[in-house]
């Protein structure tokens, strides 16, 4: 009985392992664009994750890169229509079945810098 | 003394006699040194877990389990499916360890079963399994998976929508294990936590060789009748050696396959077990004894073999393809000879105790 | 209904099932539009070409050497024979006879090796002659390499040494046996009665004295043994035998194929032979020229059919599994059946 | 001292129609030793199944009957039960593992664990040995023996002596052992270490285990033992304190007097030529070793060879047909015999039949003209005929079964045809293939092994008479190999008693069967 109540309780240990890594492993792929409304820096560039190089984002254009687990922060900086050096920092989490898309130019822009969408079950066959 | 020598030698024949081989052919080859140490490092990382899988089977008297295929397939499917669900990094590795554990055990206990029908003729019967197993494996993953088992990630589905592409890009996962602690050694990289997953493995056989089980399983391995009349159940405990020695082989491919970073879905688990099983031959294991040292060993040899025989074949004949198939050919032969000789020695053990009991008999008589 | 579960318990399930499976894909052919005719006519081309291989695996069973998993090295004799004739520029029937010719005294000499290390190896004889066929492919390779052959249909065309991988014998003995006879694209009358011819050979064998003592040997070795019969003579000479047969086995395959495949080729030429034998109701300690005919029957019926009818029925070419799934099991439970029993005692 | 512990109350067995124990009524005391002795098949093996819990007791219907162990009505279904309950039992043959240490021999499957925390997940299997207290607890084990030897060593390394010493501290290692059984502890000690064992079992007896010691060497018995049963056909003859009886007696009641002499066809004497001469003469048999025996073989007699099972006498026609290792010096028709080549002695025209009927003497599945006819095809060419001018030489059906047909009529082997397969047939109808099979051969020495062992009373008198007539008809030199004894003395010349590997003596058939006992228990003259 003993045996089969460790047992059982090693197999959802496990389990709940298995589901922290599978939403701490998980990769989302983020599509960063760089197109304001009003203003778009010719370059943008931005670090997300902390990583050790700077990715740079020519205007209109739109890249996409791969985080790894839900919480992440990008950091984006370029320089305003004044020629002044912007440099935000912005945290976002990353959950299954989103599609997420991060606008550098309206980084400034509490709202509006990230949009999220349900992506649609793969087309079914 | 000069007894014991001999001894050692006739015990030692396989590694001796391709240690000098190896002895002769590296200036041949033209290897630098360097270059080799750090091979037989990388090497030694990514074979050993797999080799050391095999060694309690052994304990338990069911030879060499060319059955740790079954569990390279199960690392496998556990890796097909974190790269389906893309799940990266150590959390990847971790995760499909932990699927392809169940599906190991799985096989491991079907595997053990067939065995244990075919006591006396294990290493031939798990032989066929494996190819057996493999025709299932291929069943699931090439005709299943993206069929009956839905699939999402386009990349390593074939272009016909189902079944799993021959080559699996593994670059999420790639040497996770190896990169996570490095030591620098000079001009030499040490994959620090491979090499302490091995450690950990290495005490753990230690270990189990003094449990109980293990020593249920020593019992068996000599005598099955005896340890059935002294009551342990040899059936059983024999499952287990299997279904132990499957579940590590399993993460053993894992760790294998991290580091190489590509997976051929069909081909990446068909020679292990041939490979693995003449590493630890060439080692001085037997299909009744093996132990750490001859695993690691004969890693080594094999390996450096590997890398060695196809340059100097070209330096030597000028043909590296000669090398190549001599590789191949030491691979199969050394199994053969290795069986051959033990096969034999163990026949002349019989004849010489058969002859000194005699002999007992007749002096006692005779007093 | 006792008697049919008899007879079935005796045949043993996995014949009945793919007995009774080739003969569905016998009845569904011609539903998903395949040609009757044409089906039963690959059949019978693939049995020509691989019976005498199967036939090969018969005196070693008999001798109680176990089956025969180091086929690939009689193999490896018949090839060398047959690049020996083609080298010599023997064509037609003579071609043919030549490579047999050619290939015997290797055969006799890789076979008489061969028993050699499996006498000294009793109980344990099917593992090593698995491995002992895996080396000497390996190390015909090497030969393949450096042996001086100059043909040029056999050597490659620009630079590169050695011989190629496959070597066309369309200008040499292709179909040498059988383009004598009517409809030899249809069915092969030459294959078929050179094999009659073998296997009558093989009957007849078991009548003589030596023949006799080889069955002994395998049935009962304590009983030879106190029969006088020289144990490690009766299975050298079996070995030769069997090698000697996949010699010409393999030169048959190819005078049929056109092609001789050389290199990794006979890799895994053991499988498929053991496999038909066991399919058609050998055991590893029995086995009839009965078996050996039922058997390549059904496992190339098998080859040939399920390709084509699967393919119709699912779109989908799975015959390749289905081969692996099919052979192997069969093997693994010839395996399983008899080592429980022999080894209680 | 008197305290009772097994009681065994009218147990009756049979197996099948063939009754094995009668009414067997004994008692043992605590702290006693029993010796039990009784020719073959006296039933003392099927006694101490029954005892033992063996399951072979139970699946042919279990016995009648009870026995009483401790007080206790008991039913062991399996041996396990037995020693569960504290009987322990020293088989004949060895069951050590090879490769272990003493120590781990001793406490096998009963080792001394360490507690871990995986317990609760893995099982009590996970725990790890307790080698220390393993050690102890062999040690004091070896202790009891009262003799020295080092529980480190491997068993493969030791004397035999000191394996059966690891056998009995492994029984008596159990905590509750209380009764012990000891199958012929002696049978492969030299006599210096029998002496030792014997002084061990007094010890342990002393401890208070009872033990029940079987054995074939009277002198043992008269040493140690308290009391003395004997079995004769199933029957329990005497239980009898040790003290109040002689080996002599004991002898007698072993054999019985019971038998009608036999009628024995003497034969005027003839000159004594030898045929076949053993000298030093030792066969690796396993279970019937021959030990440098010395013995000759008289043209034209048929010599009986006696004794118990294991004592070596089936070794010599083994090994006079090289079927197992053989040493010494074969004399045959006054030439030397090569060894150890089974083609030389049939050419010469030995044959045996063997004892081993369906294992060594009869391919089962051949049929009953192609075993007939098998061994003068190989050996001296017969039944070939050649075809094409000698190019082919098959086997000649025909005349094969011709000659087939003559033996099936002659013996009166009862089959369909003599196409059937040899594995269909009754135990005695096989034997008389052996014959026809050994006849075809026309042997010079013809050795026939237990010849009626498992077949019926009216084969086994046709065997028997078959013999004598091929004997006295064609002058072929017969040695008889056999455990019974009336058979024996019914049919030889000469018998020839074989004790421990020798012969232990030579007597004419009509003597006293009190002599043959003698010889048998080891207490007879040596005249071999």
């Amino acid at each position: 009985m003993k045996t089969i109540l460790a047992r059982g309780g090693v197999i959802v240990a496990v389990l709940i392992l298995a589901v922290f890594l599978f939403i701490s492993g998980k990769e989302h792929a983020v599509f960063i664009t760089n197109k304001g409304e009003s203003y778009t820096p010719k370059k943008a560039y931005y670090i997300i994750d902390g990583r050790e190089k700077e990715v740079r984002i020519k205007k209109k254009k739109k890249k996409r890169e791969y985080v790894k687990g839900t919480n992440h922060t990008i950091e984006v900086r370029f320089k305003d229509i004044d020629g002044n050096e912007i440099k935000v920092s912005r945290k976002f989490e990353a959950k299954l079945g989103e599609k997420i898309s991060i606008n550098v130019a309206l980084i400034e822009d509490e709202k509006r810098w990230i949009t999220k969408e349900k992506i649609e079950k793969e087309k079914k066959k | 003394m000069e007894n014991k020598g001999k001894k050692f030698l006739i015990n030692n024949v396989v590694p001796i006699v391709i240690l000098i081989l190896i002895v002769a052919a590296i200036p041949i080859s033209g290897l630098s040194n360097g270059y080799l140490i750090q091979e037989m490092i990388t090497r030694l990382s990514r074979n050993s877990f797999l080799v050391l899988s095999l060694i309690i089977p052994v304990v338990a008297g069911m030879g060499l389990n060319f059955g740790i295929v079954l569990g390279a397939m199960a690392g496998q499917i556990g890796l097909i499916f974190i790269t389906d669900w893309r799940i990266v990094g150590m959390e990847g590795i971790l995760l499909a360890v932990i699927i392809s554990i169940p599906i190991s055990i799985m096989l491991g206990v079907l595997g053990g079963y067939i065995l244990n029908k075919a006591k006396g003729r294990e290493m031939i019967t798990s032989i066929i399994m494996g190819f057996f197993i493999n025709g299932v494996y291929q069943l699931v993953v090439l005709y299943g998976m993206g069929n009956i088992i839905p699939m999402t990630n386009k990349k390593i589905i074939l272009s016909r929508g189902y079944g799993i592409r021959n080559a699996i890009d593994l670059k999420a996962i790639r040497q996770v294990f190896d990169r996570f602690i490095v030591l620098k050694v000079g001009q030499f990289t040490i994959p620090v936590f491979t090499i302490l997953i091995i450690g950990v493995l290495c005490l753990f056989i230690v270990w189990f060789r003094k449990t109980k089980l293990g020593q249920d399983m020593r019992a068996i391995g000599q005598d099955m009748e005896i340890a059935k009349s002294s009551g342990i159940a040899v059936e059983k405990t024999r499952i287990l050696s299997i279904v132990i020695s499957t579940v590590l082989a399993s993460i053993g491919q894992i760790i294998f396959l991290q580091n190489i970073g590509t997976m051929n879905t069909y081909n990446s688990h068909e020679q292990i077990g041939m490979f693995s099983i003449a590493a630890i031959l060439i080692g001085g294991a037997t299909a009744a004894k093996a132990s750490i040292p001859n695993a690691l060993g004969g890693i080594i040899l094999f390996h450096l073999m590997f890398i060695i025989s196809p340059r100097a074949g070209k330096e030597l004949i000028g043909s590296a393809q000669i090398g190549e198939f001599f590789r191949v050919f030491i691979s199969y032969g050394i199994i053969a000879l290795a069986l051959v000789l033990h096969q034999w020695r163990r026949e002349q053990e019989n004849k010489a105790e058969r002859k000194k009991l005699m002999e007992m008999q007749l002096s006692g008589g005779d007093k | 209904m006792d008697k049919i579960r008899n007879y079935i318990e005796t045949m043993g399930w996995p014949r009945v099932i793919i007995a009774l499976f080739l003969l569905s894909m016998y009845i569904i052919a011609p539903f998903v539009g395949l040609n009757l005719g044409t089906s039963i006519s690959d059949t019978l081309i693939r049995f020509g070409m691989n019976a005498i291989l199967v036939l090969s695996l018969m005196p070693m069973i008999y001798s109680g050497t176990g089956l025969n998993f180091g086929l690939p090295l009689g193999v490896e004799a018949g090839l060398l024979g047959a690049v020996i004739s083609v080298e010599m520029g023997l064509t037609g029937a003579f071609g043919f006879w030549g490579a047999i010719a050619m290939s015997i005294p290797f055969a006799i000499l890789f076979g008489w090796g061969y028993s050699q290390i499996l006498n000294r190896v009793k109980g344990g004889e099917m593992m090593i002659a698995t491995y002992v066929g895996f080396s000497s492919v390996a190390i015909m390779c090497i030969m393949w390499l450096i042996l001086p052959f100059k043909s040029k249909d056999m050597i490659w065309a620009y630079g590169g040494s050695g011989l190629r991988t496959t070597v066309s014998i369309e200008n040499y003995w292709q179909g040498a046996l059988n383009s004598f006879f009517p409809f030899s694209d249809k069915i092969p009358f030459g294959e078929i009665i050179f094999f009659g011819v073998l296997a009558f050979l093989m009957w007849g064998f078991f009548k003589t004295k030596s023949g006799l003592a080889m069955k002994a040997v395998g049935a009962n070795p304590k009983f030879a043994l106190a029969t006088g019969v020289d144990i490690d003579k009766v299975r050298t000479k079996s070995v030769i035998i069997s090698t000697m047969l996949a010699a010409i086995g393999i030169i048959v395959y190819q005078q049929s194929f056109g092609f001789i495949q050389l290199y990794l080729a006979p890799f895994y030429m053991a499988f498929p032979a053991i496999a038909a034998i066991l399919i058609g109701g050998a055991s590893v300690h029995k086995a009839t020229v009965i078996n050996v005919m039922i058997g390549t029957f059904l496992f190339q019926g098998i080859l040939t059919m399920t390709p084509s009818v699967i393919n119709n029925l699912v779109k989908t070419d799975m015959s390749e599994t289905l081969r692996i799934i099919i052979s192997n099991g069969m093997i693994l439970y010839a395996l399983t059946r008899t080592g429980g029993k022999k080894n209680g005692k | 001292m008197s305290e009772l512990l097994l009681k065994i109350e009218n147990l009756s067995k049979s197996f099948g129609e063939n009754q094995v124990l009668k009414d067997i009524n004994i008692n043992i005391n605590k702290g006693e030793i029993i010796g039990l002795v009784g020719e073959n098949g006296a039933g003392k093996s099927t006694l101490m199944k029954t005892i033992f819990g063996m399951p072979v007791i139970h699946e042919t219907g279990g016995y009648g009957g009870s026995i009483k162990f401790e007080g206790k009505e008991i039913d062991f279904h399996s041996p396990f039960d037995a020693l569960a309950a504290g009987i322990g039992m020293v088989h004949q043959e060895f069951s050590l593992i090879p490769g272990f240490e003493a120590t781990e021999n001793i406490v096998l499957n009963r080792e001394s664990t360490k507690n871990s925390f995986l317990e609760v997940l893995f099982g009590d299997r996970i725990k790890k040995l307790d080698s220390l207290e393993m050690e102890a607890r062999a040690g004091v084990a070896v202790g009891h023996l009262g003799v020295k030897m080092d529980p480190k060593t491997i068993i493969k390394e030791m004397p035999v002596a000191h394996k059966q010493f690891t056998e009995i501290a492994r029984e008596i290692e159990r905590e509750n052992t209380k009764l012990l059984v000891l199958d012929e502890p002696t049978a492969v000690l030299t006599e210096s270490e029998a002496e030792i064992l014997l002084q061990t079992m007094k010890r342990l007896a002393n401890e208070g285990i009872s033990i029940i010691f079987i054995t074939h060497r009277l002198n043992e018995i008269m040493e140690i033992s308290d009391k003395v049963v004997v079995l004769r056909d199933g029957i329990l003859i005497k239980e009898i304190e040790t003290k109040k009886t002689s080996s002599h007696e004991i002898t007698e009641w072993m054999i019985g007097r019971s038998f009608t002499e036999s009628e024995s066809i003497k034969k005027e004497e003839k000159d004594q030529e030898i045929l076949l001469e053993l000298n030093k003469f030792w066969v690796d048999m396993p279970g019937e070793t021959v030990k440098k025996l010395d013995l000759k073989v008289y043209k034209g007699e048929i010599l009986g060879i006696g004794g118990m099972a294991g004592q070596g006498k089936l070794g010599i026609a083994n090994g006079i047909m090289g079927l197992y290792t053989t040493g010494g010096n074969i004399v045959f028709k006054g030439e030397n015999l090569p060894l150890n080549k089974p083609k030389l002695p049939l050419k010469k025209g030995i044959f045996l039949v063997s004892e081993d009927r369906k294992g060594v003497g009869l391919l089962l599945e051949g049929t009953i003209e192609d075993n007939i006819a098998y061994s003068a095809i190989q050996i001296k060419d017969e039944f070939i005929k050649k075809y094409l001018g000698g190019i082919i030489e098959w086997v000649d059906e025909d005349s094969v079964e011709k000659n087939a047909l003559e033996y099936i009529e002659k013996l009166e082997i009862r089959c369909i045809s003599s196409k059937q397969t040899a594995g269909e047939l009754s135990g005695g109808n096989q034997q008389k293939v052996c014959l026809a099979k050994a006849f075809t051969m026309k042997p010079e020495l013809l050795m026939v092994s237990e010849p009626t062992r498992g077949i019926d009373v009216g084969a086994k008198k046709l065997v028997l008479e078959t013999l004598r007539e091929y004997n006295e008809k064609y002058g072929t030199t017969i040695i008889i190999t056999s455990s019974e004894l009336e058979e024996l003395r019914g049919i030889s010349d000469r018998i020839a008693i074989i004790t421990e590997g020798k012969v232990a003596g030579i007597l004419p058939p009509e003597s006293d069967i009190i002599k043959f006992g003698e010889l048998m228990v080891g207490i007879g003259g040596t005249n071999g």
